[in-house]
């Protein structure tokens, strides 16, 4: 099979399925490798970007889904109506990032590190389809761990949870010069 | 010190604890520990106190900022006997402090990410009907890999053996005993309603619904029961062909 | 604008809709004049089939909508249709070896001998293609008579139901005396 007819099965399975498809799964009903999917699927991506075209394909978690290109937005605000599934709070944002990083986490964990309870922010992003129960952790009283969905990185524009803003001990160096520095500035304040 | 903070809503304890030290411009690795703490006094003195979680939370720092306070103000200890600076009270809540910052200023970055995203559309799946009707052939000879004749026989045999084996030997001997299976009566009012409902009928169309011989002879009976009180004539062509009713109480 | 940047931002509005987009409705969200909107339309539909593409628009009353390439249908199914995997099972089996020994059968006869209801197991055994209705028996009630087909034979590689194995000789006396004994046992009790 030709790349550009794969391209063409792809691109038609990708527009009905509406959802994630998984290149093994497009490879195995074309009867071709998983890496001839991908470089398909690659091709028309750059094929789509070359263009300006209305549609793009994203990568989630090793699927891909067919998308509108984000440029075009404002023509299409006002025809389609975007369903503005949920608002997050503070409170809810802060909470999910620390199971973002955190992940697999329990409830305690979070709030040991936000230093307030998190049964309400949980379960909210929960109900938004944002975090899931992963299973329970094997500890006294088999606390619940929890991580983040394939939701969450469709809504946050990731492709998997490595691509997040990464969080290492040199974050962590730059919040201590930061304060520093923030400090050294002022000095006689107290 | 001016405090503007009462209008001000904390997500808790060590985000009020941030915007004091932010507020105060002081290195949060070196915090004064006495200001801050009266200061943290002050906010939560002027809390609202009705939500008593939400209350316990403030609270439980505070004791944590009280006893900072006075080891502070205890004489500073010597160093210990292998040499080692004394550990400095503030030390762990500076730390969580940090770790906190540090997800609130990524929670900011994920805010930003999301904004992006939600310029981008998806879309439902419109599975074609083609694809939706789609019946999957059967196949045959997967189907019956593991079957042979020898096996269907085997079977049948053990089909038959069972159903022997649910006859009661002793009771099966006595034949004659039968449960009525179909009253009279409720035959009787069920083919009255029929013939309400419908003008013409074939004795075939009343058969349909009989489940055993006995249901048949009994539909029979009222037949002849009904023709009796006038209510149906019946015409039969030739022999055994159907046996046509025609209703008088239809409706 | 231009007519290609028209194309992308309609090819986009197709997308995200999913359903049926009047020509109207875009040119007044793009404020442009709706020729301009079926122009563009026309376009992409002809880009669309030149290439071969997955995707295509249909017009509905003067509506667009986009769908999927007829001839990725095969793909599709493979993808959107979990393959099932058909077993005969247990009652299946008893069902068929009744029918295959016993034809031409009723319902209500294999009822009888395995002691429960057998709609399902025959409606199953036909759609499979090994059991088929013969016709009509002419008794009361008229009911359906099954029997296996040609397929059944076949896959079992013998001609006709002779060939199939026999019962022992001493099981056909004894289904010889039952039959006598139910024959003189129904006399009918109202």
């Amino acid at each position: 099979m030709e790349l550009k007819e794969i391209e063409n099965i792809v691109e038609g399975i990708l527009f009905a399925m509406g959802g994630t498809v998984e290149a093994s799964k497009i490879a195995k009903a074309l009867e071709i490798e998983e890496k001839q999917v991908v470089e398909a699927i690659n091709s028309l991506k750059e094929s789509y970007a070359a263009d300006n075209r209305g549609i793009t394909i994203t990568e989630i978690d090793g699927a891909y889904q067919m998308c509108t290109n984000p440029e075009i937005y404002e023509y299409l605000i006002r025809i389609a109506k975007q369903p503005r599934k949920y608002v997050l709070t503070d409170v809810l944002l802060e909470t999910l990032s620390i199971i973002a990083y955190k992940q697999p986490i329990t409830k305690s964990e979070i709030e040991k590190i936000r230093g307030v309870s998190c049964d309400f922010a949980v379960s909210k992003l929960v109900e938004f389809g944002l975090c899931a129960e992963l299973g329970r952790l094997d500890a006294p009283g088999r606390p619940m761990l929890f991580g983040t969905t394939e939701e969450f990185l469709r809504s946050f524009g990731v492709s998997s949870i490595e691509e997040l803003p990464e969080l290492s001990q040199t974050q962590i160096e730059e919040f201590k010069i930061e304060a520093e520095n923030e400090a050294n500035n002022v000095e006689v304040t107290i | 010190m001016e405090m503007n903070v009462k209008l001000q809503v904390f997500e808790g304890p060590l985000d009020l604890l941030l915007h004091l030290i932010d507020k105060n411009k002081v290195d949060i690795y070196d915090i004064p520990i006495v200001e801050i703490t009266d200061q943290y006094m002050e906010y939560v003195r002027a809390m609202d106190n009705s939500d008593l979680d939400v209350m316990s939370e403030f609270l439980l720092m505070a004791t944590t900022l009280l006893d900072i306070k006075s080891r502070m103000l205890l004489p500073q200890e010597e160093k210990t006997e292998e040499g080692e600076e004394p550990e400095d009270p503030r030390a762990e809540l500076v730390q969580q402090l940090l770790e906190y910052k540090m997800y609130k200023t990524i929670s900011y970055q994920l805010r930003d990410r999301q904004l992006d995203a939600s310029l981008v559309f998806y879309k439902e799946p419109t599975i074609p009907d083609e694809v939706l009707k789609y019946q999957q052939p059967v196949d045959l000879e997967e189907l019956m890999a593991d079957l042979t004749l020898n096996k269907l026989n085997d079977i049948f045999q053990q089909v038959l053996k069972r159903q022997d084996n649910r006859r009661d030997p002793i009771r099966s001997t006595f034949g004659k005993i039968k449960k009525e299976e179909v009253s009279l009566e409720q035959k009787m009012e069920w083919t009255i309603a029929f013939a309400k409902a419908h003008n013409t009928f074939s004795f075939r169309n009343l058969l349909e619904a009989a489940h055993s011989k006995t249901e048949v002879i009994v539909t029979f009976l009222c037949i002849l029961e009904m023709m009796k009180a006038g209510q149906i004539n019946i015409t039969q062509e030739d022999t055994f062909t159907d046996i046509m009713i025609e209703s008088r109480i239809a409706a």
